[in-house]
């Protein structure tokens, strides 16, 4: 009953942390967005946080390069289990547009393990939103 | 900032209370490509224009097919299309949680 | 291209930007282009009234290049860049970053060099 | 003993990456040493792989807040190597999608200071406001941010009159709203206290770093490359912002009075904007070397392209504004307090996908 | 009848061996150069001391004049010593070329024979030698916590001077001192005559000054002298009035002074010089100088002058001539400026990074709030007062002590130096904590103190908001220093660091001590502390179930130590959890490397992010508060002094 | 008897409850200000359930310590509350859990966490004088520092110590770690120290601390209700509406730096005491 009370609390409760791994700022700010009173996912109970200690739920957006990806690895490392990863944006899925420049290393997966990818290039707002929602049921399989 | 705040507090939110209330997309967003496989003729231009190179046709197999990860929905490709085959839906594209790749098979047809 | 443009050398680049900061020009950027195999083009650009000044200089790749940073502060950053990108070496840098600025150890050639060039480090950056 | 600081890359009052080794006594910052690479993708390169129409959803993706100005400040570049001409229309729907993306930036920016200095509320009411302008874009061309609109010779997409009357109706509540908001970015105590007298520039030190746009105008210096008269600017009557005080207040002043200066801009811009083409045809490849300015929201943006008539061009450089603002980080710190830091990293508006691209 | 008589032979031969055996063994360490025997010697005298300390606490009150000490009149005795010991400041004055020393020094040497000679005519018409249970607190304190600094200064000293590499050790001299030290002090609160207190109150300044000078190096002998001469200041203003109090009341009777309250004219003058006196022993604003300056000793006698020793002696006098002053003005003067002092030397306290110096400060600010607390004179506040004098002297002693020990072992007594020292030493920098906690936190006795103090203070404007600013500081001065101790990423295995086992028992008696006193400060209270208000007072708590009451307030002990004990059971118990969690790197905006509190910064180097406590120097740096504060002290004891007139 | 036992149970249960629901209804209010929905009210209890199932990681193990330390701080001066114990003792003893939180913080090495340490000093070193002048007004109204004779006052306070409710409010911002005092953390997801004191702290032990704080939401209310103590309504109507213009303030204003609170605080807040304290003394 207690681990059903902690699942229920983290689907309830998912704080995040956004990190901008070379995104162009346009998903950037489209994951902004979702935290301003249009879209109010404080409804959902989700913070941001800003800091991998606290955070359930690690929102990545834009390619990875050599420079940032041990900087992405840092963060998921410093999160506590269980946690998920949302990766958003063409950026963030393959290297979008850029995935053939020189100092791109591709796709948020390439570097850590990603739940649920959120394609667009800027995602908008709602599909971020709909990226967390199933990143959230992920946390039913991550007891 | 405090009439503000009182202003906010009285009146309605601002919030749209997504996803119980869906607004309707507007009309001409660029979302989710799609492509009438039946009247496609497999000349490439679409590959060749996208800016993303996301697009690969194969005109022996007669199949379309483009990574929706790769793609950045500028609509270079329905626009330079002269088969008018190619769409973007108002609709963004759903979230995943594993990769995927939109492939379409049309039918061989024997260039006149 | 609009704006007057100015040749100049390895010599004179220098002492021409202080001229040209005399006569109240704002230093805007500068652009680097590969011409072949040696050559690269350096160009200085200066604005003063929305009126562009250029400065060129065609350089040897591995001549090192004197920084106008002691002179428009702001042009550290600039010439750092190219140094990561073009390997162009400049002396007298305001802040050298030792060709860290952009690309990490990673990166094994220079990027925008067609005639493959080794990205080697010259600092401690890239040693370790 | 200083106390060292890595300020960034990851930190939630920094939208984007962006590092500072600061040193700090007692509070007060004595040194700061930026870092940078850390969104640096090398789109500059792709020109090789992709040709010179293709570039221009490359560059519009060189950052999403000043998307359409880069794309704009492209096709510029490559419309003068080619003299091509491009339709008055064509020039008017550019400005009015430009001042849309100033005022989405601008708002975006006031919104993000507001939250360096922790006042949270003001964050979410500039949000809030910036939805609508982010709603004409989706509506007029399909995308909120990435608008996508402009082709060599022209613009793709074309508004008609009712949408021109909708956007106006939709600017004169925004400019109510912000106007709402006035008091509260001008006249707070705590607001006041927080930026006035805060990371001052004075006009001569702004001039010798070299710095751009609002930053620059925000010291008393009246350089605008609106003025310039690219696109339709040269038919519409407008004049430079400027503050004297060179300090956060005053940049946050100036930008204010931007976005105020947009709607009247565009106003104009729908007032008399002819009928015509949407894009002048292109059939050859560009040959030649090419300066392009705009005014971007942070200031002048610089295209330098050189092609050499193939498809691909030789090489693009683009300068932008933080590029040419970031000097002024490392100029104001220094003596400030730390919990000033975000404050004035903010007020240069900071954008460092375009600085690094 | 039989047993009354025994009694007194045993009280007086506890007396002797808590004054004069010290002198004697002293002597012995002097001159017998041999290290064991040294140590036997120092650790026997301590535990003789501290044993008659205890055997005596059955037998108070009790008073008596000793006759003669080996055949001679202990008067005589005292009054040659005395003379001695003018001429020896004298000579120290000549010495060093002090003019200020030397005019004080003669003008106590005149003062007194004027005194001696001229004035006094029948000598011992009172007991001399009088002990109550405020003198008894303050021999235990004495005996015991000062043994202990005493035991622990012989692995320091041996330590010390192997560092020092000296040719020939010196300490013989040093110990001879320690060891005279405390002697004096149990004769100084046993005395009721006031001629010997001067006596013993002359020996502890010199004591003081030739601890001080103990390194004989230049800033050492420059320190010592500051303090020589401010402490002769204080007896210059002491004899002034004896002069005072002989002419007034025609006998040097500690205790008619006391009982003749509240004091008026001259003798009210007379009390505030020996307050003034009081003032420069507790080392108050504006004489500060000569306890920071003090520092420069060895540890163990930062420790013995703070918290048993000399300082306490201005803290004993003026709580002994409390019930005097009850009423008058002067009693208010002493609460303002003890309340003064507290705050300042809080504030400047919490500017320091140098941690002998936050300790020298919190001595003189808790000695202020010791002096508010008898200048307030309720019986409320003389509970706090002496409930503090108790806890500070224990716990300042372990805090110094186990700086001491940590500076030997950082070769620092810099805070900032000492940030993660639980990496190194484990073991201290826990000790040390716990120091701190029983400083700042109830249940512990230094907080109940402070608790009583600002109750009882609250009726007074601004007594009371100097203690409420001065408090807060006094948190933020501690808790930083603690949680500098233990900023530490790695979370290795708990190691203690080897120590030498005197070293261990010194620390883990004090520690153990001030532990035990807090739980059992409702017995002190009805034990120690009601007959130590000696009827002047009416006992002001109601003690239940171990829980402090009176009409207005209320402050469980004993309850509060039992949760607070179970919390801490909890909260190890959460730590040996934790210890099996997960270790992961501190935030370093995503920049942290394998290296603990390293980033990878720009250029690619590895730099090490580095934390400094605010010491806020612009606000509360000594330049530029203490001439402010001097200025401020001076104005008040213008007006306690002139007040008096 | 009984009735202690009750009295300490209230405090260990029904605190922590009723301060979770306050912070959950703070979040909502907070949300109606800008316009917003916000999370359900119960919102506080899903993140306290949700980080006491997380991972437990540390940065150091002391941090364990003092979390459990901060919590069993502010139960204990709450239970005093509820057990009408001393006032004075009891802002003591809360002051023991802040000190513990700062010492956590102080345990890592990240500089955010160290900031914020130092930061939260500030703010104990600013807020803390105050309360004690408070409860010195309280107790020169009153004549007594026992919670229970002072609910027993006939009067409401308020009417007499004015100016001292100011202050209270001023200590109460920054406990509550709103702005303009929300230096060392802020209640709000982040603030420029990522989260001040709290970086470091996560998983369970972050929850420890987040329990704690409701604690001393609780706390702090119920110094607001001394205020008025006469009549449930008017303790009701104090504590509410204390709160109400709390969050007002919290939303209308912009944080400070600490040299701007501590001169602000200190100035305005020894003024306003001590023209009050100074009026109870000459009535
Ligand atoms: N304005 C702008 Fe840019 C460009 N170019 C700049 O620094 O935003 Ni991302
Ligand atoms: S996906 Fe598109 S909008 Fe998002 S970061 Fe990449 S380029 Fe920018
Ligand atoms: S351009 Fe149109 S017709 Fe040609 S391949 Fe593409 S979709 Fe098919
Ligand atoms: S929408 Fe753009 S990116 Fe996507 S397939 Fe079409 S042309 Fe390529």
């Amino acid at each position: 009953m207690f681990k059903r009370m902690i699942t229920e609390s983290r689907i309830k409760s998912p704080w995040l942390l956004h990190y901008d791994c070379g995104s162009c700022n346009g998903c950037d700010i489209e994951v902004l967005a979702c935290l301003t009173p249009v879209y109010d996912i404080e409804r959902f109970g989700i913070v941001n946080v800003g800091n991998p200690m606290h955070a359930d739920i690690l929102l990545v957006t834009g390619t990875v390069n050599h420079r940032n990806k041990k900087v992405l690895v840092n963060l998921y490392d410093q999160m506590p289990h269980p946690k998920v990863v949302v990766a958003i944006g063409s950026c963030g899925l393959s290297g979008g547009i850029f995935r053939e420049a020189y100092n791109v290393v591709g796709g948020v997966d390439k570097v850590i393990p990603v739940d649920v990818y959120v394609p667009g290039c800027p995602a908008k707002p709602e599909a971020i939103i709909d990226g967390v929602v199933i990143g959230l049921q992920k946390f039913h399989e991550k007891m | 900032m405090t009439p503000n705040i009182i202003r906010n507090f009285v009146t309605k939110r601002a919030t749209r209370r997504y996803p119980h209330e869906v607004r309707a997309p507007f009309e001409g967003a660029r979302g989710e490509l799609y492509n009438e496989i039946e009247k496609c003729t497999f000349c490439r231009i679409c590959a060749v224009k996208c800016p993303s190179q996301c697009i690969t046709v194969d005109k022996k197999t007669a199949t379309w097919e483009c990574n929706p990860f790769a793609c950045v929905y500028c609509g270079i490709c329905v626009d330079v299309c002269r088969e008018k085959c190619l769409h973007q839906k108002c609709q963004y594209r759903p979230p995943v949680c594993e990769r995927e790749i939109i492939f379409m098979k049309g039918k061989t047809k024997k260039t006149g | 291209m609009k704006g007057e443009m100015i040749s100049v050398s390895i010599d004179t680049v220098v002492g021409e930007t202080a001229k040209i900061k005399v006569e109240g020009y704002r230093f805007v950027t500068m652009s680097c282009a590969e011409l072949d195999q040696t050559m690269i083009d350096i160009l200085y650009h200066f604005d003063k009234d929305l009126e562009l000044k250029h400065l060129r200089l065609t350089v040897l790749r591995d001549t090192p290049v004197p920084s106008v940073s002691p002179v428009y502060f702001a042009a550290f950053l600039v010439e750092n860049e190219i140094q990561d990108l073009f390997a162009v070496r400049f002396k007298g840098l305001a802040i050298d970053y030792e060709r860290t600025l952009y690309l990490d150890e990673e990166v094994k050639v220079t990027p925008f060099c067609k005639y493959t060039v080794e990205k080697t480090g010259w600092g401690v950056g890239s040693k370790q | 003993m200083p106390q060292i600081i890595p300020f960034g890359p990851q930190h939630p009052v920094l939208p984007e990456p962006i590092h500072l080794k600061l040193s700090v006594v007692d509070g007060i910052i004595t040194e700061a040493v930026p870092a940078f690479g850390f969104v640096h993708r090398g789109l500059e390169k792709l020109a090789d792989i992709r040709d010179f129409h293709q570039m221009i959803q490359v560059v519009e993706r060189v950052c999403g807040i000043c998307s359409m100005m880069h794309a704009m400040c492209y096709a510029q570049g490559i419309e003068e190597i080619m003299g091509v001409e491009v339709p008055p229309r064509a020039r008017f729907l550019r400005v009015i999608w430009a001042e849309l993306h100033r005022m989405h930036s601008h708002l975006l920016w006031l919104g993000l200071f507001a939250d360096s200095f922790g006042f949270e509320s003001l964050f979410m009411q500039i949000w809030r406001i910036r939805e609508k302008v982010l709603d004409i874009n989706e509506a007029t061309t399909g995308n909120r941010i990435i608008v996508a609109v402009n082709v060599i010779g022209g613009v793709r997409t074309d508004l008609n009159q009712e949408q021109m009357r909708w956007i106006l109706s939709e600017l004169a509540e925004v400019e109510k709203e912000i106007r709402r908001l006035e008091t509260t970015l001008m006249d707070d105590y705590t607001v006041k206290k927080r930026t006035v007298c805060k990371g001052v520039l004075t006009r001569s030190q702004a001039f010798e770093l070299g710095l751009a746009g609002p930053t620059l105008r925000a010291s008393d210096v009246a350089q605008d490359m609106r003025m310039l008269g690219y696109a339709a600017y040269n038919e519409l009557d407008f004049e430079p912002v400027v503050e004297k005080d060179g300090d956060c207040y005053a940049r946050c002043k100036v930008r204010f009075r931007e976005t105020l200066q947009s709607i009247d801009i565009i106003r104009q811009a729908v007032s008399k904007i002819p009928e015509g083409e949407l894009s002048a045809k292109v059939k050859c490849r560009p040959d030649g070397e090419s300066v392009s300015r705009v005014e971007q929201p942070r200031g002048e943006c610089f295209y330098y392209i050189k092609a050499n008539g193939k498809k691909n061009l030789d090489r693009l450089r683009i300068r932008t504004p933080t590029f040419a603002n970031v000097p002024a980080i490392l100029a104001m710190l220094p003596g400030m307090w730390l919990s000033d830091v975000p404050v004035i990293v903010l007020s240069i508006d900071p954008c460092i996908a375009c600085t690094e691209r | 009848m039989v047993t009354n008589e025994w009694n007194i032979v045993i009280v007086e031969e506890l007396v002797f061996v808590l004054i004069v055996l010290p002198f004697l063994a002293a002597i012995c360490s002097y001159l017998i150069r041999s290290g064991a025997v040294r140590s036997f010697i120092v650790l026997a005298t301590g535990s003789l001391m501290a044993a008659s300390a205890l055997l005596l606490i059955p037998r108070v009150p009790f008073a008596f004049s000793p006759k003669a000490l080996f055949g001679v009149g202990v008067h005589d005795i005292i009054l040659a010593a005395d003379f001695f010991l003018l001429f020896l400041i004298l000579y120290f004055g000549f010495k060093h070329h002090s003019l200020v020393i030397k005019i004080l020094a003669l003008f106590q040497i005149v003062l007194m024979a004027y005194l001696e000679f001229f004035l006094i005519r029948d000598d011992a018409a009172f007991l001399t030698i009088y002990c109550d249970n405020l003198t008894l607190i303050m021999v235990l304190i004495i005996s015991i916590v000062g043994s202990i600094i005493c035991v622990q200064a012989i692995p320091y000293m041996k330590n010390y001077e192997e560092h020092l590499d000296l040719k020939k050790s010196r300490q013989h001299r040093f110990f001879f001192v320690m060891i005279l030290f405390l002697g004096a002090m149990n004769g100084l609160v046993l005395s009721n005559d006031m001629v010997f207190f001067y006596f013993f109150f002359e020996v502890t300044t010199l004591c003081s000054f030739l601890l001080i000078a103990h390194d004989g190096t230049e800033t050492a002998i420059k320190n010592a002298v500051r303090a020589l001469w401010m402490n002769s200041l204080g007896g210059a203003a002491f004899i002034v009035a004896l002069v005072l109090i002989y002419k007034e009341m025609g006998a040097l009777d500690m205790q008619r002074i006391v009982h003749t309250s509240p004091a008026a004219g001259l003798c009210l003058l007379a009390l505030a010089l020996l307050c003034f006196a009081a003032f420069t022993k507790a080392a108050q604003f504006p004489f500060q100088g000569w306890l920071l300056g003090a520092m420069v000793a060895p540890t163990p006698v930062s420790a013995l002058l703070h918290s048993s020793t000399m300082v306490k002696v201005g803290v004993y006098l003026v709580l002994r001539l409390a019930p005097a002053m009850n009423g008058t003005f002067l009693s208010q003067c002493v609460a303002l400026f003890g309340g003064f002092t507290f705050l300042a030397a809080a504030a400047l306290a919490v500017g320091q990074s140098n941690g002998k110096k936050v300790l020298a400060y919190s001595t003189i600010s808790n000695l202020g709030l010791i002096f508010a607390c008898a200048g307030l004179n309720i019986p409320e506040a003389i509970t706090a007062a002496i409930l503090l004098v108790i806890f500070h002297a224990v716990i300042k002693a372990l805090l110094f002590l186990c700086v001491g020990t940590i500076e030997q072992h950082i070769e620092s007594r810099d805070i900032e130096d000492m940030r993660g020292l639980y990496a190194q030493m484990p073991l201290t920098a826990l000790t040390t904590v716990m120091g701190v906690i029983m400083m700042i936190m109830p249940p512990f006795g230094v907080l109940l103190g402070k608790w009583m103090a600002m109750e009882a203070a609250a009726r007074n404007l601004y007594v009371i908001i100097m203690i409420a600013l001065g408090s807060a500081l006094t948190v933020m001065y501690w808790a930083r220093w603690a949680g500098t101790l233990m900023s530490d990423p790695f979370a290795g295995r708990f190691r203690p660091e080897r120590q030498p086992l005197l070293t261990w028992a010194a620390l883990a008696s004090l520690c153990a001590g001030g532990g035990v006193l807090s739980i059992a400060a409702p017995w002190l209270y009805s034990r120690m502390i009601i007959p130590a208000l000696n009827g002047n007072y009416v006992p002001p708590y109601t003690v239940h179930v171990g829980i402090l009451e009176n009409s207005f307030g209320v402050f469980p002990v004993l309850p509060l130590c039992l949760v607070a004990a179970l919390g801490f059971v909890i909260s190890i118990w959460a730590v040996r959890r934790a210890a099996r969690a997960r270790i992961i790197a501190p935030y370093l905006s995503g920049l942290q490397t394998a290296e603990p509190g390293v980033f990878r910064g720009p250029m690619n180097r590895l730099v090490k992010a580095e934390a400094r406590n605010y010491y806020l120097s612009s606000i509360f740096g000594e330049e530029r508060l203490t001439t402010w504060i001097n200025l401020g002290a001076a104005v008040l004891l213008t007006l306690l002094v002139g007040g008096a007139l | 008897m009984i009735n202690t036992c009750a009295l300490i149970l209230a405090g260990l249960v029904a605190a922590p409850l009723a301060g979770g629901l306050v912070n959950g209804l703070d979040r909502i209010l907070t949300a109606r200000f800008q316009a917003r929905v916000g999370p359900p009210v119960v919102q506080p209890f899903y993140d306290v359930v949700k980080l006491l199932g997380k991972e437990k990681t540390v940065v150091n193990v002391w941090q364990a310590f003092c979390a459990y330390c901060y919590l069993a701080a502010t139960a204990i001066s709450v239970v005093l509350f509820f057990l009408q114990s001393d006032l004075l003792l009891i802002l003591f003893i809360q002051a023991v859990g802040a000190v513990f939180l700062v010492i956590g913080a102080l345990s890592s090495t990240s500089p955010y966490s160290q900031v914020g340490a130092q930061r939260e000093l500030l703010q104990i070193l600013s807020y803390e004088p105050l309360l004690v002048l408070v409860t010195v007004g309280i107790y020169l109204e009153t004549g007594s520092f026992k919670i229970g004779q002072v609910y027993a006052w006939d009067e409401p306070l308020l009417l007499k110590l004015p100016f001292l409710f100011v202050v209270l409010g001023y200590a109460l911002t920054i406990k509550l770690r709103k702005s303009p005092f929300d230096l060392s953390t802020s209640h709000h997801g982040h603030q420029e120290l990522v989260k001040g004191l709290l970086t470091d702290y996560s998983g369970p032990f972050l929850a420890l601390t987040e329990i704690g704080h409701w604690f001393e939401v609780v706390l702090i209310l119920g110094l607001c209700s001394l205020f008025w103590a006469t009549s449930w309504i008017g303790m009701i109507i104090i504590v509410a509406t204390t709160y109400f213009l709390e969050i007002v303030i919290d939303n209308v204003s912009a944080r400070m730096n600490w040299r701007w609170m501590l001169g602000y605080v200190w100035a305005m807040g020894l003024t306003l005491s001590v023209v009050n304290l100074v009026w109870l003394y000459v009535r």
